[in-house]
């Protein structure tokens, strides 16, 4: 029934009997939001004015199941599948109630949350505190290796008190829980979800606004209108077609062609340019979104040379990120002078206030200062396979500007994906490449598993001071106390050096003529949703 | 006497190579008669196989053919490659040496025959075909049950008489029969002769019977042409060219055949000559026990000696044989030479 | 019915000092050219030209190059513009990256050449030594030496390749050993089988049994015999294998499991990265390695093919010589007197053949050779 | 004596059967010990970094990763008899799934080059071989190499180029248009049947222009390759002595090159067939990454991609599975097709 709905509007799509979505539709309830109910004529009761978006990516999803992802394109859908207690709203950046009617502290360690009534599943069973109960509890059990249960080991427990009461008990003080229920993570799921095996993929369902209509991650995955939502998203489209490619080049062809609508993640470089040159002459149009995927290098405190903190500052005094935006990224990506990017609170420019322009001399005195000879060596690792080509050419230019300089001698090295991630926490690597994509639009998410002495990294660093902000970070739900602490934090990351923050990117989509909707979405949250999207190509 | 069926003329095969040409074939003259059989013999290398070939125009490409060979008033050197086409088959058939791979194997026995008479006679009903083939192969002992076997069903032996029956369904006037025993055992061999010799019999063929073995001749063929590089150095009636052998190298091949009376193994000693620089005057001189000094001077005369027609100065019309050309050829060592 | 007699090389020929082994080297390269004739000639020297060149060009690739491979900014330290149109500084225009198409096209060849060449020289070791293992030892080794062969002959070339690159690459990181690594797992097999055969019918051969008997060391007699004929099957094989080594080089860069590019400038990856460059009009990034791997690979495979026609007895052709014809001598010809009436003189002028029937076998046909398929 | 040929013919058969089985074990022996020799097990190459070293070896354990090789190698064997080859890492899939559901694409792919290749490739082979050695055999020659020399990703850029972008003749990627695709219920995941199936004669022909672009590609390929196996034996054929026979009983010339050269050529041609699949395949990886067409090679260039050992050891056990099952099928048809075929 719901497939059978879904083709009959893909079919019209296709044949072109097109009518211009009026786009819009604020909380403008779907058109046939009883049309489950009617059964055969839901055919002819087919709203004509909003057919399904086609969304063309090269991303590649691997489970819809919360329980197994922790990746951003599953992330994504799970994100328009199910709802979550708490969700950040476009545009903004502090947690609001989703499926929940409201949620505060009880104390420190104790959370609580009252569920909205009368939210159903699209199989029509009713969203209940003992969902979130086993949402939370079965990712727990079932801690897949995919999965993104790390994120919740705070929660001690979770309880219903009752029909539509939730407690969450936190073995210690977590001030970030807020934004981890807005997470994926803690997707709201039905209860016949297996409590110790994921859903498969093309059984998945939620109570979000959108229901899977049928699942091939190599090629297409449809999505269908959740005929139960009753969020408060509005609903611009009849569904949504995630038609994947393997490469890029392959998705810049496909939406100059026509056969996709929006082409978002990833666009070369060079297309990218292209696009944005000569896309309006194709009907293809450039979107971009704040982004707050950041990379950045990582230098290993632990051992020489880099426990010699003038050796971090030469080097951070030395790096030209305006270079590597231009020549490399050719302005596809934004210097990032600190940890925290643009567009997150909490952002400062530090490194840019610590050292200013990019200066050779400047770097000379501050070695010549510590004493230090020169010209220093070391090893720069990258993998070729993880943050797209570029990452070589930046690395190339990197060691350019760091051996132009007279003060360093670098050695490039590079290592795959597979056994770079098994290698990098180890402290083998004098200096590395990583990129970060957060995990939900709060600064926390860029300082605490980087600069704690108890950090993912590994490359031994550790400051008291730093510790502390990070404890406040952590714990203090008051946000100003927050935001300043991780302000001071910044600025002893600029100061120390460890980790020396290269770019952040933006998202970036193209979308055909018509197309609206997306440059809503594209937001710090680096979540798209898909439900803003509307549009018909002509 | 009748009119020869075939009377081939000063016929010349030359093959080129990087050395020059290879004087396979070299001047050559024979007639053969109605129901006549001319055994063909000579040392391998001798050019008998491209002689066979010749005659029918089956010459690989490059090859030069010179001189006449003179079909029912027609000269076939000259003719046509579309004229000879339809003359093979029905008035020229070939018999081949290796009967295991002339079959073609994706086909059956049928489609070969029916094949073979479509191209020729293109009247023919199948239920026609099929009488006259089976025919055919019964008089060469094939059971008219295989009719519609794979050639790889068959053993060698009938499977030549497969390729004879294919040969002959069409009964030609002339065959050339090249080596057609060689590949198979004694027994066979027998059988395969006497077909041949009913063949004559019943229908009159003429065949140029190519073989080594000198003991077939002496029983099947009613005349014998002994061949050395690329000339016949000798020709005449079976029964008077083995007993009294006008010709040294037709002695010497005689020598060389083992019989029953045989006691040591004779050879001649030396190898073929080369066909592309042929040694001067007499092609045999450089091995034959006789030479004289004029064989390496003069090409011999041919000269007719009883029924037999023999190229030897030993016979050559004593006024052309120069002042002490008579006497016996001194040599170095030649054949030593030769072996190397 | 063979009609040219070739003094046979045998034991009893003088020995051979260092020059004129030299000299029969030489001869013996330039053996299949002088041999060659006709399309087979224009396909060995065509493709030979084509090798040579691209041979050249990387053995000097530093002279030629105008840029280093990973250069990005001019002697003046003045960067060079991303994917700059081709022109005078750069006749083939940069990439994406900023690099110099001409100097990166150069390099490659070096690094396709260096590549196929170790790859050749390992499968050729490996092969080799497998293939005598087999040959000689028998019994169960050969029988399990034959089935893995076989085996592996039957994945398919490029998933072979990836993979054990993409493992490779694990340990060892995505070098040209690498590569060439990854390219000779797929080769070995052929050169297994042919040594393989060559050793077992060595085993056979009757002289090396009479050596035997007479005392002689078999081993020594089997050596040369097996060089004599597998030196004959390989350069085929080889320079066949090479094209084919360096399309599998490109696909691995192509899918990224080949040499990374700050390891040295390689065609496929060149054009895996134009491939975006190419959807935005810009064609010289791609075009120009493609060119390269087109030609290198045409070269060897033409050369390949040259040579197998005119070493493969199966499909060689014979060259055609004209030959002229004298007319017989006044001795040679048939007396008048004793030809029946047609004969004329003008009868015998030569008459060529070969309209109809273009069997190129020699004359007496069964003795020829019958090689196998090539 | 007629069953002579039937009783050979099925022990041929049977033969051949019966070596099927060693020959898999072997292909699949070496494909178990490449992936062995692989550091690390599948799990931590796949989620190193991302776990802690005591999640790791739970998960490694979970998997049956921390087992003895031959308790692993057993698995393995015994796994493939049951038709399961595991669970991919990545995203959970059964690998045998992938087959299910990009098989079809692949399938596609590859039997329409391959009919495009003997389309192209047989008959000018045998044209090429009739006239040797003429400007006409010395110009189908050039064109073989070529097709052979230019790589698969660059003749498939070059086609996207002037056939979908320049042109706009064609479209350049996926199986069909994205809408299409959704449109057409999949049954058999191959999706022209499927679009057969649904009566959507717009969608089949959506789909034919789809394919027309990466069928080519490959075919041209492989086309290359086929004319000159058939070009050669087509010369050999040509100098053999059942032909030079024909030629002597008066055959027509023009029956001699089809009834006996043609034919004949044509059956070692097919024995050969059965190696070319493996090209065949090895050529799909590279056009279906082109064309973006999500077959089996695709597949195993993203698990490769996401390190995913489990996935890429059970495609390539299918893959070589495929390779063998196809040389054992050629093989039949040529014993049928060859009466000579018999042990």
């Amino acid at each position: 029934m719901r497939t059978r709905r879904f083709r009959a509007a893909a079919a019209l799509a296709a044949a072109g009997a097109l009518v211009l979505a009026a786009c819009g539709g604020d909380d403008e309830e779907p058109a046939d939001a009883n049309g489950a109910a009617n059964g055969d004529d839901a055919d002819v009761e087919e709203p004509t004015s909003e057919l399904p978006i086609v969304l063309g990516t090269t991303d590649t999803v691997t489970n819809v199941d919360p329980a197994g992802a922790y990746d951003k394109p599953s992330w994504n859908i799970a994100y328009n599948v199910y709802q979550r207690l708490l969700a950040v709203p476009l545009g903004e950046t502090d947690p609001q109630p989703d499926a929940a009617e409201s949620c505060d502290w009880v104390d420190d360690t104790t959370y609580s949350c009252t569920l909205k009534s009368g939210l159903l599943f699209s199989d029509g069973s009713e969203l209940t505190a003992e969902n979130v109960v086993h949402s939370i509890e079965r990712q727990k059990a079932i801690e897949h290796e995919s999965g993104g249960w790390e994120l919740l080991a705070t929660i001690e427990s979770v309880e219903a008190t009752d029909e539509s009461t939730v407690v969450f008990n936190l073995s210690t003080a977590d001030a970030t829980l807020p934004y981890i229920l807005t997470t994926a993570a803690a997707s709201i799921v039905p209860m016949s979800y297996p409590a110790d095996a994921l859903q498969p993929n093309d059984q998945a369902f939620g109570s979000g606004p959108y229901t899977i209509e049928s699942f091939d991650v190599t090629q297409q995955i449809q999505l269908g209108i959740n005929a139960n939502y009753s969020g408060d998203r509005p609903l611009n489209n009849s569904g949504v077609l995630l038609q994947f490619y393997q490469q890029e080049s392959a998705l810049k062809q496909a939406i100059e062609e026509g056969e996709v609508m929006i082409a978002y993640r990833s666009l070369s470089v060079t297309d990218i340019a292209d696009l944005e040159e000569n896309g309006a002459d194709r009907g293809v149009n450039v979107v971009v979104g704040e982004g707050t995927e950041i990379n950045y290098m990582v230098l290993q405190v632990s051992r020489e040379p880099f426990d010699e903190p003038a050796v971090r500052q030469a080097i951070a005094q030395i790096i030209d990120r305006d270079a590597i935006a231009e020549s490399v990224y050719r302005g596809t990506v934004t210097p990032l002078y600190g940890p925290v990017p643009e567009g997150v609170a909490g952002h400062v420019p530090s490194f840019q206030e610590q050292y200013g322009e990019p200066d050779v001399a400047a770097a000379e005195q501050i070695l010549a200062d510590a004493g230090v000879e020169t010209p220093v060596s070391f090893d720069l690792w990258w993998m070729p396979d993880r943050y797209g080509a570029e990452i070589g050419d930046m690395y190339g230019e990197i060691e350019r500007q760091l051996e132009d300089s007279g003060l360093f001698d670098v050695t490039l090295e590079q290592l795959s994906w597979g056994q770079y991630s098994t290698v990098f926490s180890d402290g083998s690597m004098d200096a590395f490449d990583l990129g970060w994509f957060p995990d939900f639009p709060d600064a926390s998410n860029y300082i605490v598993p980087f600069f704690h002495t108890e950090n993912f990294l590994n490359y031994g660093y550790s400051n008291d001071e730093m510790d502390q902000l990070i404890e406040v970070i952590r714990t203090d739900t008051d946000q100003d106390a927050r935001v300043a602490a991780i302000e001071d934090a910044t600025r002893i990351v600029a100061e120390e050096a460890p980790i020396i923050q290269l770019w952040q990117r933006d998202q970036i989509a193209a979308v055909r003529d018509g197309v609206t909707g997306v440059e809503e979405t594209l937001d710090p949250s680096f979540i798209f949703y898909y439900n803003m999207v509307s549009g018909v190509e002509e | 006497m009748t009119e020869p069926v075939i009377s081939v003329r000063d016929l010349r095969v030359w093959y080129g190579s990087e050395r020059g040409p290879v004087r396979a074939v070299d001047g050559v003259t024979f007639d053969l008669r109605p129901g006549e059989t001319l055994g063909l013999v000579g040392e391998s290398g001798c050019g008998k196989s491209t002689l066979g070939r010749g005659v029918l125009g089956l010459l690989p490409r490059g090859a030069k053919l010179a001189g006449e060979v003179n079909y029912e008033g027609r000269n076939l050197v000259t003719a046509s490659p579309k004229a000879i086409q339809r003359l093979r088959g029905p008035d020229l058939g070939l018999i081949f040496q290796e009967p295991l791979t002339r079959l073609n194997p994706l086909l059956r026995i049928s489609d070969q025959f029916e094949e073979t008479l479509r191209t020729h006679e293109p009247g023919l009903s199948k239920q026609d075909i099929r009488h006259r083939s089976i025919e055919v192969l019964r008089a060469m002992g094939i059971p008219p049950t295989r009719y519609r076997a794979y050639p790889h069903e068959f053993s060698g032996g009938m499977r030549q008489r497969i390729m004879i029956a294919l040969a002959l369904v069409l009964r030609p006037s002339f065959v050339v029969a090249d080596e057609p025993t060689t590949a198979l055992d004694v027994l066979v061999e027998a059988q395969i002769i006497g077909i041949l010799g009913d063949l004559r019999r019943n229908f009159d063929t003429s065949l140029l019977f190519i073989t080594h073995n000198l003991g077939i001749v002496a029983e099947a063929c009613d005349r014998v042409a002994v061949m050395y590089a690329g000339r016949i150095v000798e020709q005449g009636p079976v029964t008077e060219v083995f007993a009294r052998p006008q010709h040294p190298y037709t002695r010497e091949l005689l020598r060389s055949t083992i019989s029953l009376s045989t006691t040591g193994l004779h050879y001649i000693p030396g190898a073929p000559p080369d066909l592309i620089e042929p040694p001067s005057g007499c092609r045999f001189h450089p091995r034959c026990p006789s030479a004289m000094r004029v064989c390496p001077e003069q090409f011999p005369e041919q000269v007719e000696v009883g029924p037999q027609r023999v190229e030897c100065w030993l016979h050559g019309p004593d006024e052309l044989v120069p002042e002490g050309g008579r006497e016996p050829l001194v040599r170095e060592e030649i054949t030593v030479a030769d072996e190397a | 019915m063979a009609t040219v007699t070739q003094p046979m090389p045998g034991p009893g020929r003088t020995p051979v000092k260092g020059s004129t082994r030299v000299v029969r080297l030489l001869r013996g390269i330039a053996r299949p050219y002088r041999n060659s004739h006709g399309v087979g000639r224009f396909m060995l020297v065509t493709g030979t030209v084509l090798v040579v060149l691209m041979l050249l060009t990387a053995v000097f690739a530093p002279l030629i190059a105008t840029f280093g491979f990973s250069q990005v900014a001019g002697a003046d330290g003045q960067r060079f513009m991303n994917h700059a149109e081709p022109g005078a500084e750069h006749i083939f225009g940069t990439t994406t990256q900023g690099f110099d198409v001409f100097s990166r096209v150069v390099w490659g060849a070096r690094t396709a050449v260096t590549v196929v060449l170790l790859a050749l020289a390992f499968s050729l070791f490996l092969g080799v030594l497998l293939g005598l293992i087999a040959g000689f030892v028998g019994r169960w080794v050969d029988r399990v030496l034959v089935m893995v062969m076989d085996a592996l002959f039957a994945l398919p070339a490029l998933l072979l390749a990836i993979v054990v690159a993409f493992l490779l690459s694990e340990y060892v990181g995505g070098g040209a050993s690498t590569a060439a690594l990854a390219i000779t797992a797929v080769y070995v097999p052929q050169y297994f089988r042919v040594v393989r055969a060559a050793t077992v019918s060595a085993k056979e051969q009757t002289y090396v049994e009479a050596a035997r008997a007479m005392g002689a060391r078999p081993a020594t007699i089997m050596f040369r015999y097996l060089l004599t004929n597998v030196i004959q099957s390989v350069p085929v094989i080889a320079t066949l294998n090479a094209a084919d080594a360096i399309l599998t080089l490109a696909g691995l860069g192509f899918l990224g499991y080949g040499i990374q590019p700050t390891e040295a400038a390689e065609w496929g990856y060149d054009l895996q990265r134009a491939v975006s460059d190419t959807g935005a009009g810009i064609w010289w990034t791609g075009l120009y390695p493609g060119l390269a791997i087109v030609l290198l690979v045409m070269g060897l495979t033409l050369m390949g093919e040259g040579l197998n026609e005119t070493m493969n007895p199966a499909i060689r052709v014979r060259r055609l010589i004209p030959i002229s014809m004298p007319e017989l001598t006044a001795a040679q010809r048939t007396k008048a007197a004793q030809v029946p009436e047609r004969d004329r003189p003008g009868q015998d002028r030569p008459v060529d053949t070969g309209g109809e029937d273009r069997n190129s076998r020699e004359p007496g046909s069964g003795e020829t050779g019958k090689g196998g398929a090539a | 004596m007629s069953t002579r040929t039937a009783g050979s013919l099925r022990t041929y058969l049977i033969t051949r059967v019966v070596l099927f089985v060693p020959q898999v074990l072997v292909i699949l022996t070496i494909v178990f010990v490449l992936m062995r020799v692989a550091p690390g097990d599948p799990v931590t190459v796949a989620l190193g970094g991302q776990r802690s070293p005591e999640q790791l070896a739970q998960l490694r354990a979970a998997a049956g990763y921390d087992r003895s090789i031959f308790v692993q190698y057993w698995e393995y064997i015994s796994g493939i008899v049951r038709f399961d080859l595991g669970t991919t890492i990545v995203d959970s899939r059964p690998v045998t799934q992938i087959f299910k559901v990009n098989g079809g694409a692949t399938l596609t792919l590859t039997s329409s080059a391959l009919v495009i290749a003997l389309l192209i490739g047989v008959p000018l082979g045998l044209i090429a071989g009739r006239v040797r050695d003429t400007g006409l055999d010395a110009g189908l020659r050039v064109f073989g190499i070529l097709t052979y020399a230019a790589p698969v990703f660059f003749l498939g850029l070059i086609f996207q180029l002037v056939f979908a972008r320049n042109l706009g003749w064609l479209p350049s990627s996926s199986q069909a248009s994205p809408l299409v695709l959704a449109r057409v219920p999949s049954e058999t995941n191959i999706f022209l049947v499927d679009a057969l199936l649904a009566g959507d004669s717009a969608a089949f022909w959506n789909g034919v222009q789809h394919l027309i672009l990466p069928a080519l590609t490959l075919g041209l390929l492989l086309s290359g390759v086929f004319m000159r196996i058939v070009r050669i034996n087509l010369i050999q054929t040509l100098r053999s002595d059942y032909v030079e026979a024909a030629r002597a009983r008066g055959v027509s010339e023009g029956n001699v090159v089809i009834r006996h050269a043609f034919r004949n050529a044509l059956v070692p041609f097919v024995t050969i067939l059965g190696l070319q699949v493996a090209l065949l395949l090895g050529g799909a990886i590279l056009t279906e990454q082109t064309f973006n067409w999500n077959g089996i090679g695709s597949q195993l260039v993203r698990y490769l991609d996401s390190r995913d050992y489990v996935a890429v050891q059970g495609i390539i056990t299918l893959v070589a599975l495929a390779v063998v099952t196809a040389s054992l099928l050629i093989d039949i048809i040529n014993a049928i097709i060859d009466p000579r075929v018999r042990y």
